[in-house]
């Protein structure tokens, strides 16, 4: 059994008459995503590369037995869509787009929590289980099937891992963008948990960044007994950081957010720290993982 | 001061909030029923000496920038008289503050201190929740106390849907021993904060310090300093008069790419860098940071068209001296077979001799090395970002 | 057209909530991004004329008059022309609609109706919860459409802590049967609705009809008319200018009771009432009723003082053709006996000689019987109201 | 065991400095409740009637053991100090205030709901057990112990049946206000509920109002099994309506409201419906209730 999708996984896909929607529709069928129906308010009755619309979700959930929804929704609408999402009893969303606001993220993470529905995003390229499907943006050509996990939380390092790999034949078992906003549905353990319990993962890499807490929390994760090898890259070792105001987030927070900081953390946890992205390959070597 | 990086700032700490000058936080606060000094902002000197005639001596000059930090670095000046305001003031509106400009002084009465407090709310990335933070030792020394006196500080995690009412404020500052009526002061103040948090989108608000007046409690409190940096995703919807984001943006090259849609972070090297994605663009600059020197990062995010990579080279070659471009771009929510189209038309309008390498890979990458190659750019076809910047190396060497 | 109480009269419809006029709800809708027509209000022909002649003709007039059932007691009418505008206005302004005097008309255009919709929310007693009503057959006849065609009308009921999104408002929609661009555009105005009830915290907030305009749903949705009730008790709090709630009672006597701060109703009999709460009052009433014709119906509320009882008595006796007073009080909540020096200090100032019947018991009630009949009031000390009105009636004898 | 009010009950005021608040809580005292405490925040520290004053809920209910709580507090307030209460533990609130919001009546009705707390009013008398105690406003002095059980719409209605039975010596178990908002915290099948189920009840009286719809509701749970007899007085017959506006009451409501269909709904359901007050005594003389 893959993580998030498998065999039984019926997607709808929500904003599908939009640009980015049918085009990213056409992809994941192409990748043979089963995709279901689509949904996008008033244009119920047409269809977008063979895929039926819906006016609601709740309409779309009724004829198709659909079980997944992505999101190519406009970011303004993206909180309503979501209520509408988990109140159709959907329970795995994944948030695409970029630029919803925070307050709005707090509330539906809140939700979607409280409901027990497992979401990613937003601002993620969403997820992908080479030979199972797609949901979101990923591009199909650079994954191939195998038994490493990926959790990144940028989209384009997520890409650049699995290229990698890919390139020596070293396939994945899942990857997973996490959403690089700065509150996110799903956080870093979560979704590190996931891997841990799956049987067809091996060993997992967490391709984080600068600032925020999750690769410090995911550190004590992998400290609490994480049994399979993970290897990480903290992108932003020369990044520029902006000028700060303000005293909350850094009494809150005390030292977490750097770079160091991650790597130390995660280093002390036990997982293998890359330098550079490259690394990975000495890493897959070492460990014999292919 | 070591600054670690905010809590909302992420790797996106590129991706700037819009902030706030204290002038125009005070103007919220005083909406919102908060108390504070009376005030004026003066961008010259007579009109400093206007106001400060109006408001009384002694007043408080404080350079108006958006950083923190500012009154350790000299931003904030007491004027005890018109000749000594005339001084200062000249001094200050000619001088940076951390490598800001000063445009703006904020002219404001002197407080009759008793006592600091400390307010602030910020976003809480990892439980995504609002953070409540209240201490009874504000001022410039708060994160200092914050490691040494934890007792005089606490926090409460709200829940954004419900939000946040006044008893738990009362609940959270009974924690730090406050009674009477400073209980409900504070808790008033704290409250009509939460809802300048709520209603602006706010991903800081902040009043350091939350002065007690030497009048008494009777004389209440007063916010004399604020800090709120709003959520730019949500600048459209804020139902109040917002200024202009991109205006108060110094850099001019930064203006533009806030203008034309891309985040763009200037810097002082020579190899300027193009990615469709602000980790890959990271990523790329950790790469090249071993042996180069960035002249800029620029990351599009998911917006590619032909036309904005073509204004992305443009806003790349304004940069002086530089040596090379980089661009590092995946094809999975971007057509990044148009935006090679963009750079290409650019390279030819403006006969480019710069050697300028891209790996692209992804949805239609093979049109894309086509096009690109056509422009004459040097293409990578491999998935590492080292495979590029080992090619830059070739082309311009190492410094 | 039998009207049946309206959801949060209560026993209370005699506390009414502050009711807008049509144009005022209009311009509220239109500050929601509500599409409404072009309107002016007119107090005078010239006036009427002057707007008019700058909508265009033909125009609708339509009688400002805080009552339903507007239409059919032909308060709206349509003028082609100056001249029979100029008709019509001074006869609407000088006529009475339902027992209300108009003093103002709104002239609006004529929307080109190709149908019409209904959409109400209103609170529902019962469950506590904010109700949405929706139905595609809107209209003066849409309590007929309830109950001859259900199917044609449904409603919703909102979590009031939760509030009411669009994709609510589409799952409602859907289920008359709605698609396409008339569900979104109808669900958009219904989300805009539920804005405007929730923030001036109204009991009624209703479109009728809300038209589908002939030159099709690219013409979009127009509200032609607007209900709205606000919750006396959140007056003070709505965020916005708000009329004068006192101004608009017609009846002086009930405007000097909103003043002084009790209920007061007008009625055509000679028997005065002043009761220490609703419940008790509509008793009185209704055992009084059954022989006698009550003067009036008024009502303290918790807040009796001895001010307070002399303002009342001062009001019930301004009706003229009074025979005799009740008062019916209980000592819980209200100290009855500060209230029996208020009611003898009116006796004694102004030598009142009507009868004057006191049933009151509770907290001080031997206090409050000696007060009163120092005053020359008939004191009841038994419990029954009926003991009360047996002794109203042999003072005054049967009408 | 009365109801809602027992031995193990432990009262708080809130509310209790203030004017009303320090006076009732002595009528309170008198007639023996066990007041604990009062909470009025910023005047922590002081005492009332001998009672303590805290400034918070949570402080009260550590110190006191409190599980119940009286408002007086402002109606600007009752929002706030009813989830302050509900967070607390608290799990009977009296809000005996006029004039709240009816917005925040529903939102505090919900949240009670939720968090599974009895709460009555707003614009209540409270409740009266005689000779255990009260909460709220009730003149103790009219109402002497027995059988008889009273909820009542009204605050002084509820005085008046209690006073016309106590002259007569015939007792009851309990008076509960229901409180007089269009929208209360417990609706009357709930009260109905409480006295049906009380084994110190042999039997209850109903006092009504014209307009909404729970004396409709109240004889459904009649009619669905209550085994106790019911008595009913409806006011309103002789109330002038006032003028109605909009449609959408009418709609959701059809013809509930009037005293008429509420007398009809209530007789068929097996109530006996008074005309008056005073016929109350009638009804006891014929049921033989002492």
């Amino acid at each position: 059994m893959s993580i998030l999708i498998d065999d039984n996984t019926r997607v709808i896909v929500q904003g599908i008459t939009g640009k980015i929607g049918s085009v990213q529709t056409r992809w994941m069928v192409e990748y043979d995503t089963k995709v279901v129906g689509g949904v996008t308010p008033g244009k119920g009755g047409s269809t977008v590369e063979g895929v039926p619309v819906f006016d609601s979700v709740e309409e779309a959930v009724e004829q198709t037995g659909a079980n997944a929804s992505v999101f190519f929704v406009p970011a303004a609408f993206v909180l309503d869509a979501f209520y509408e999402t988990v109140d159709a009893g959907i329970k795995l969303i994944v948030v695409v787009p970029e630029h919803i606001p925070v307050h709005d993220v707090m509330k539906i993470r809140a939700y979607a929590l409280e409901k027990g529905v497992f979401a990613l995003g937003p601002t993620t390229p969403g997820i992908l289980v080479p030979g199972k499907g797609k949901m979101g943006i990923m591009p199909g050509s650079l994954f191939s099937p195998g038994r490493v996990g990926i959790i990144s939380r940028s989209g384009t390092l997520s890409y650049e891992f699995a290229g990698i790999l890919s390139e020596k034949n070293i396939g994945q078992s899942a990857v997973v963008g996490m959403g690089a906003d700065p509150v996110v549905l799903s956080n870093l353990p979560d979704i590190l948990k996931l891997f841990e319990d799956d049987g067809e993962t091996d060993a997992v890499i967490i391709v984080g960044e600068v600032g925020g807490m999750q690769e410090e929390k995911a550190a004590e994760f992998i400290a609490n007994g994480m049994t399979k090898p993970v290897a990480s890259y903290i992108a932003g070792r020369f990044s520029p950081q902006g000028k700060r105001m303000g005293h909350a987030g850094a009494i809150i927070r005390g030292s977490a957010g750097t770079v160091k900081g991650k790597c130390e953390a995660l280093g002390t946890a036990g997982a293998t720290i890359l330098k550079s992205p490259i690394e990975v390959l000495d890493w897959t070597a070492d460990k014999d993982i292919h | 001061m070591e600054v670690p990086p905010g809590p909302r700032k992420n790797a996106r700490g590129l991706k700037s909030p819009m902030r706030l000058y204290e002038y125009e936080g005070l103007d919220i606060f005083e909406g919102f029923g908060i108390p504070v000094p009376r005030r004026g902002v003066a961008d010259s000197t007579e009109d400093a000496l206007l106001i400060a005639g109006e408001i009384g001596y002694p007043v408080v000059l404080k350079a108006q920038v958006l950083v923190g930090g500012r009154g350790l670095a000299g931003g904030v000046k007491t004027a005890e008289t018109p000749e000594e305001l005339e001084e200062l003031s000249a001094s200050l509106l000619n001088s940076e503050i951390k490598g800001l400009p000063v445009h703006k002084l904020m002219v404001c009465e002197k407080a009759d201190i008793l006592n600091e407090l400390y307010m602030g709310i910020t976003v809480d990335g990892f439980s995504g929740k609002p953070v409540v933070v209240v201490s009874t030792e504000g001022g410039v020394n708060i994160e200092e106390t914050a490691r040494t006196s934890p007792d005089k500080i606490t926090s409460f995690y709200c829940d954004p849907a419900f939000g946040f009412f006044p008893y738990q404020a009362r609940m959270l500052l009974r924690r730090l021993g406050l009674s009477e009526r400073l209980l409900t002061l504070f808790a008033d103040v704290l409250v009509r904060l939460y809802r300048v948090f709520a209603q602006f989108e706010a991903l800081i608000a902040e009043i350091n310090p939350l002065v007690v007046l030497k009048t008494g409690y009777q004389g209440g409190l007063l916010a004399v300093d604020s800090v709120i940096e709003v959520d730019n995703s949500a600048l459209s919807r804020i139902k109040r008069p917002m200024p202009e984001l991109t205006e108060r943006i110094e850099n001019p090259l930064e203006r533009k790419g806030r203008e034309i849609g891309v985040t763009y972070v200037d810097l002082g090297g020579d190899i300027g860098i193009i990615s469709s994605g602000a980790g890959l663009g990271m990523a790329t600059m950790d790469i090249i940071g071993e042996r180069l020197k960035p002249a800029n990062f620029l990351e599009t995010g998911g917006g590619i068209t032909e036309e904005l990579l073509y204004k992305c080279m443009e806003l790349v070659m304004m940069k002086s001296d530089l040596r090379a471009i980089i661009i590092n771009i995946y094809g999975g929510i971007n057509p990044i077979h148009e935006g090679a189209r963009g750079v290409v038309r650019y390279i030819k309008e403006h006969k480019v001799k710069l050697p300028i390498v891209a790996k692209a890979l992804g949805n239609h990458q093979e049109e894309t090395w086509e096009i690109f190659r056509d422009g004459g750019v040097h293409v990578i076809t491999e998935a590492p970002t080292e495979k590029a910047v080992e090619r830059l190396y070739e082309l311009v060497g190492e410094e």
